[in-house]
């Protein structure tokens, strides 16, 4: 069983603080859905209306068409896991499993039964009368997913529950969860800041900031097409530049800055007028040598080149003074430039996004 | 009040407040009411009750403020060992009676506060984090045998203890330490007697919630400190006692209103100098049968006692919402 | 190294303190044995048993006794969820009503215990309620709910309010989560409140002496035997009271070493 | 594996006894709630009556009620109060429940109860007013006892306020002793005393040696006049602080202070002298005059059983019921006959007390209005805290 969920005109207030700000969206039934933002940005206000620890200003919340206004958390088909777990450290594990079954009345055999198949789901088998504070973080992340899960919830609520964890583990977690997603067919809902996370695991992701929700897309397209210069500067990378657009056509243009002037591909809502700026990924950057014949051309000084493994990021300078970045795929045979060498980088047009401008990027800059 | 109802329910809501009402209604203020009206009308025999003479005054709060008397003030360190070298001139102030004693017991009860609290932190802080918490239950029940004895029976063998021919005399002239016998009790200004004994008295009400603060910490804490390089006074200062405030604070709070609201104790080991609030209440009450006196007196010590602890959370910046985040 | 110096240092101060805190026990039980009218060890005027005869005989200190107890439990009874109850309130409050009503709650702690004696006697008088030990009791919690309030508000501020939120999300009600959540963690401030409430009752000399009717507890008889002159009957029976405590916590540190050194065999 | 937390340890050792938890919980829930079921007031009107008397004195639950009971066939039901203070606080509240019928206030104190209108009159057509003996406060029409003409008291047993003194380093001769000693120098530290009696003692002193400028008596007419003179009492009084080894209020106190804390001279009720006669104290009137009690029955407005507080009254003025009275509190007995009774220790006792003409000479506490125990109060806190 999963449930749909749907957020009708939704507004919070918190005294003067606006914490979530009309927002409406709709999630389908058994779909991984991630709310992304930076810290503050109203996502965490928006799991707990769900969950109904808190009841919404304005707007209504519908779990599977039903109004939940006046609903208690305890009676919503939903089940939380919390950011820093909320295990009950004065149960065992399998007491903390089956919680939600012992309040339900279940006996306790057919508890502890269920108890011991869930820990089989989550891959922990054995922990069974240890107490929380004996196990490790992943340990204790799964007790938690698998509490939630032994009350069989239509919707799972996870608030950035993966942030304790060390990187290895989180990555691990993040395949984990989706596969019990999958497996369970539950409607999850998921919290984070993060969005290799978000993008990673998710169906559609939820770009939030101030309030208000940026864009709702798949990941490839929250990445690929960002709706404005928000979603673009906080999903990935950006090298951005600064200028006004001079020519319009047909979603394309030419932008000038003081670097150049450079033929674009235009964005959501994006005119002549529009405050705007010019958005080009790391990884579309490439080099050109000195030769300068590439429609988008960028003279640059070669400052720093840091080695990741499968790849390395290309730290530069620009006539300006502006810091820019490329990330190359690592091949021995072509080596990115020695720190140091001038040289030119490149675009091409179609890669080159002229984003609308909002007073929430300079929010996320300053973040 | 919504904050409750959300995290209770209804029916556990209505049913603290319930209790806390009947409690503060019913066993508090209600059955306080009464003697507070008295507290504001003249002690009268029976048959002028009602009668003109009987009318709302202040005359019982004020009396407070009269009855002046010369009185030496005793300094620390004249007096408190008998052929102290350090000499202090006399200084001599012409105040309210009551009012002294009433600022002695403020005073004392202060220093008597603070000492247990120096004796129990070390405590707490070893039986929280040092010893074996297997060897708690055994070191908690020996700690609390004194409890089985009544107050009076405690402050009684102090009063042995300290007295001239005592235990204490007895033990250190035999060692050789003490060429003649002392009156324990007259020591500080003639409160020496009762300072022990409050402590003594009301040591565990500090232990208990320090103690009980001090294991919500967590060690990792206390180690990140050392990790850092904080010498144990940083460590304690800066880590460990600022979260133990809430423990200490309602300790203190405690330790304190108990001190100044003692009775037996002072009576019992008191000097031929020393004079607790408490003993003017109980004479208003019970030597002059004068109750409306007694119990002015009384709301008096609870109004500023009350503003004291207030004024002292204030200046150690611990609020209320500290012991009760 | 440094460390390890220093928490025996802290340990030995603290078997210091349990000594000094024993100390007054040691001359009260001495003076049991010491053969004077006077309950005191100096001078020693010869080993006798006749206090713990005397102790025997005495029909009032028994029936005292048996008052007490049955006070205190009844105390601790109610001043347990009195207490616990106001602490949650308070601890739910913010601003000035929170100060107004913490103020309230501490304030029969200040309360000379006559004032409280004599207030709840007149109260309940006008309901027609004549004294007695009921009245011991309700006089008695007035005050002793606000130190188990203090224990558990002390101990309410280091709880995680995200474990009641799991546990209504896991569908329990309001009253299971306080049940199965709040209260287990809560427990080492209820027992400690229990067993203060319990002593605090046991001890309570003023507020009981105006309440009590015609029954006596054993502080009040203690009290009224200060003007004739206390005998060493009461250090008798002090002294078998300490003397199962101590026994009964010799016998559990026993118990507990004895089986830690089998647990400890069982696993090398 | 990590160490569990104490109260993990806690809950692990409940959950293995929470069904006899429970139980035992239940139990004591139950018995705590059933509490106030115990404290059953036992009121009834015949052959019964309630009395509240002084605690502490064994044998007059195990020998004079009895013997009363016999006598009479009605039965006391005994509270003790350890003051005088708690029998009136208990007086007052008695007064509408009729919980308390008789209570034994001492004379000096009738000012205040008859003030606090908590007593009726005795009716002595009921009582046998001739058997008291002469010379006892409140035994004669006219006296101490009567307010408004009525008689509101009847003695019930006196003793005196004197001096205990080491047999050692003392000379307690008769005559040679007196208040001033108190006072003197030489007995620096080794003095103790009851704050207020200590400060009459003084006005004694001080009026004997002509040194006030009206009679010590005058101070209990009126507040202006006590003032004057308790003035003057407590400013020598402070001059001679040094003296006090320690302040009494009780007889505990009283016989601590001589025991263990080196007093060797005191002014205190006669009951320590004949506690601490045995252990090389003794115990003597001053050359100025013991300072006499005399405590009695009073009627409460109110009580139940009137008749028989009347027949316990009556039986205790005859001189086997004086003579017990007088017994188990180690004092004097107000019925004729009585002394004849008397244990012969105690009879012994009071006979070396008050040698040659100190029965004669005995100052009776004067009685005590309202206004005078309060400044009286005043007057014992500047004079402790001095």
């Amino acid at each position: 069983m999963s449930a749909s969920v749907e957020l009708r005109s939704v507004t919070m207030d918190f005294g003067k603080y606006r914490a979530v700000d009309n927002v409406s969206v709709k999630i389908n039934p058994g779909e991984f859905f991630s709310f992304l933002g930076p810290s503050g940005c109203g996502k965490t206000t928006i799991l707990r209306m769900v969950s109904g620890f808190i009841e919404p200003t304005a707007g209504q919340v519908l779990i599977g068409d039903q109004d939940m206004r006046g609903i208690g958390p305890n009676k919503r088909p939903t089940a939380m896991i919390f950011q820093n777990l909320a295990l009950f450290p004065l149960m065992t594990v399998w007491e903390n499993i089956s919680f939600g079954l012992e309040v339900r009345g279940v006996d306790k055999t057919t508890r502890r039964a269920k108890a011991e198949e869930l820990l089989k789901l989550v891959e922990l088998p054995g922990v069974a009368d240890r107490f929380p504070s004996q196990l490790s973080g992943g340990q204790r992340q799964r007790v938690a997913i698998a509490r939630a899960l032994a009350v069989e919830p239509q919707l799972m609520l996870l608030d950035e529950p993966l942030s304790a964890l060390d990187l290895k583990l989180r990555q691990h977690m993040r395949a984990e969860l989706r596969a019990i997603q999958k497996r369970t067919n539950v409607t999850f809902i998921y919290i984070t800041h993060d969005q290799g996370e978000a993008l990673a695991m998710s169906d559609r992701v939820a770009v939030m900031s101030r309030g208000q929700i940026q864009q709702v897309d798949v990941p490839q397209k929250i990445y690929n097409t960002p709706a404005n210069g928000f979603v673009a500067s906080f999903v990935g990378e950006n090298n951005k530049f600064t200028g006004e657009l001079t020519s319009v056509s047909d979603g394309a243009g030419k932008f000038k800055t003081d670097v150049g002037e450079f033929t674009v591909t235009l964005g959501q809502g994006v005119s002549k007028e529009s405050k705007c700026r010019l958005y080009v990924r790391p990884e579309h950057i490439g080099f050109a040598g000195k030769s300068k014949s590439h429609v988008n051309a960028i003279p640059v000084t070669v400052e720093d080149v840091s080695f990741e493994g499968n790849f390395a990021v290309v730290l530069m300078r620009d006539k300006a003074g502006r810091r820019r970045s490329a990330e190359v795929r690592n091949d021995p045979m072509n080596p990115p430039p020695q720190p140091g060498t001038s040289t030119t980088i490149t675009f091409d047009p179609d890669k080159a996004l002229v984003l609308l401008d909002s007073e929430a990027v300079a929010y996320a800059e300053r973040d | 009040m919504t904050d409750l109802i959300q995290r209770y329910g209804r029916g556990l809501s209505w049913l603290s407040i319930g209790l806390t009402a009947f409690w503060l209604l019913a066993l508090v203020i209600l059955p306080y009411l009464g003697l507070f009206e008295q507290s504001f009308r003249p002690y009268l025999p029976v048959d002028e009750i009602g009668g003109p003479n009987d009318h709302y005054t202040l005359h019982n709060y004020m009396a407070l403020f009269s009855n002046p008397q010369d009185i030496t003030l005793c300094l620390p360190g004249k007096d408190t060992i008998p052929g102290s070298p350090i000499y202090l001139p006399d200084l001599v102030v012409n105040w309210p009676i009551h009012l002294y004693i009433f600022i002695l017991t403020i005073v004392y009860s202060s220093v008597v506060t603070l000492i247990v609290l120096m004796l129990c932190y070390p405590i707490a802080y070893c039986m929280a984090k040092v010893m074996d918490p297997r060897s708690l239950p055994t070191f908690f029940l020996l700690l609390v045998i004194p409890l089985w004895v009544s107050e009076l029976m405690r402050s009684f063998s102090w009063y042995i203890i300290l007295s001239l021919n005592g235990p204490l005399s007895t033990l250190l002239m035999d060692l050789g330490i003490l060429s003649a016998p002392v009156r324990w009790t007259w020591g500080l200004c003639g409160y020496s007697g009762i300072m022990v004994g409050l402590i003594y008295t009301y040591v565990l009400f500090m232990l208990f919630p320090v103690y009980n603060a001090m294991t919500s910490l967590d060690s990792n804490q206390i180690e990140a400190a050392e990790d850092l390089g904080a010498g144990w006074i940083r460590k304690h200062w800066r880590v460990i006692i600022p979260h133990c405030k809430p423990g200490i604070a309602s300790g203190s709070v405690t330790v304190f209103m108990l001190a100044a609201s003692s009775l037996l104790v002072p009576s019992l080991l008191a000097s031929p100098k020393s004079r607790w609030f408490t003993e003017v209440i109980q004479q208003w009450m019970f030597e002059s049968h004068d109750w409306n006196s007694g119990a002015a007196y009384a709301f008096l010590l609870l109004v500023v006692c009350t503003i004291f602890v207030t004024v002292m959370m204030k200046l150690f910046k611990v609020g209320l919402s500290d012991i009760a985040k | 190294m440094r460390n390890k110096f220093r928490h025996s240092a802290l340990l030995i101060y603290c078997y210091c303190f349990l000594a000094l805190m024993l100390v007054p026990l040691a001359v009260m039980g001495g003076a049991a044995f010491n053969d004077s009218k006077f309950p005191t060890v100096l001078p020693w005027k010869g080993w006798t048993w006749r206090w713990f005869v005397d102790l025997y005989n005495d029909d009032t200190i028994w029936q005292a006794s048996f008052n007490t107890l049955i006070v205190a439990i009844a105390v601790v009874v109610m001043s347990v969820p009195i207490g616990t109850a106001g602490a949650l309130l308070v601890n739910s409050l913010k601003g000035r009503s929170r100060t107004l009503l913490y103020a309230l709650m501490i304030s029969p702690v200040l309360t000379p215990g006559a004032v409280i004696g004599i207030s709840t006697l007149l109260f309940w008088f006008k309901f027609n309620v004549p004294a007695g030990l009921h009245l011991s009791v309700f006089a008695q919690v007035s005050f002793i709910a606000a130190y188990v309030m203090l224990m558990v508000l002390a101990r309410l501020q280091s709880f995680d309010s995200a474990l009641e939120e799991a546990a209504l999300d896991l569908g329990a009600t309001h009253w299971q989560s306080l049940r199965r959540v709040l209260l287990p963690h809560l427990y080492p401030a209820l027992a400690a409140g229990s067993v203060l409430a319990f002593f605090q009752s046991i001890e309570n000399f003023n507020a009981t002496q105006f309440t009590r009717g015609a029954s006596t507890t054993l502080t009040v008889y203690v009290g009224s035997k200060v003007r004739t002159g206390i005998t060493p009957t009461i250090n008798a029976l002090a002294f078998i009271l300490i003397s199962i405590t101590v026994i009964g916590a010799l016998a559990y540190e026993i118990r507990r070493r004895r089986i830690a050194a089998r647990a400890a065999e069982a696993e090398a | 594996m990590t160490r569990l937390t104490p109260s993990q340890e806690l809950v692990r050792a409940a959950r293995m006894s929470r069904r006899s938890l429970m139980k035992s919980a239940v139990a004591l829930g139950a018995v705590g709630f059933a509490a106030p079921i115990y404290s059953t007031n036992a009121l009834s009107s015949s052959g019964e009556m309630n009395f509240e008397g002084w605690a502490g004195y064994d044998d007059l639950k195990g020998k004079v009620f009895p013997a009363f009971e016999k006598a009479t066939g009605i039965k006391v039901n005994f509270k003790e109060a350890a003051e005088q203070d708690t029998m009136l606080a208990d007086a007052k509240t008695a007064v509408q429940s009729g919980a308390v019928d008789v209570t034994e206030p001492t004379i000096n104190s009738l000012p205040s109860w008859s003030a606090e209108g908590v007593i009726q009159a005795w009716d002595l057509g009921k009582l046998a007013p001739g058997n008291y003996l002469a010379g006892v406060p409140g035994a004669e029409a006219g006296g101490p006892a009567d307010v408004d003409g009525k008689r509101m008291w009847v003695p019930s047993c006196w003793g005196t306020e004197a001096l205990t003194f080491k047999k050692d380093t003392i000379d307690g001769t008769y005559g040679k002793i007196g208040l001033a000693d108190l006072w003197d120098d030489k007995y620096a530290g080794k003095v103790t005393i009851r704050a207020h009696s200590s400060l009459s003692a003084m006005g004694r002193v001080l009026d004997a040696a002509g040194k006030l400028p009206q009679p010590w008596m005058d101070s209990y007419k009126d507040e202006a006049t006590m003032r004057k003179l308790w003035d003057i009492a407590l400013a020598e009084a402070i001059k001679h602080k040094k003296n006090v080894a320690q302040f009494w209020s009780s007889e505990n106190e009283a016989q601590g202070a001589f025991r263990t804390n080196g007093a060797e001279l005191g002014l205190t009720w006669d009951s320590t002298g004949a506690n601490m006669a045995a252990e090389g104290f003794g115990f003597i009137a001053p050359k100025e005059g013991a300072f006499g009690w005399s405590q009695g029955f009073v009627l409460l407005k109110g009580a139940k059983n009137v008749d028989q507080a009347h027949e316990f009254a009556k039986w205790i003025s005859s001189a086997e019921g004086a003579a017990a009275w007088a017994s188990a509190f180690k004092a004097n007995p107000v019925g004729k006959g009585g002394i004849d009774l008397m244990d012969k220790a105690v009879s012994e006792f009071y006979a070396a007390a008050y040698p040659g003409d100190a029965l004669s000479k005995l100052w009776w506490w004067p009685a005590q209005p309202a206004w005078w125990l309060k400044t009286r109060g005043e007057y014992a806190d500047k004079w402790k805290s001095a």
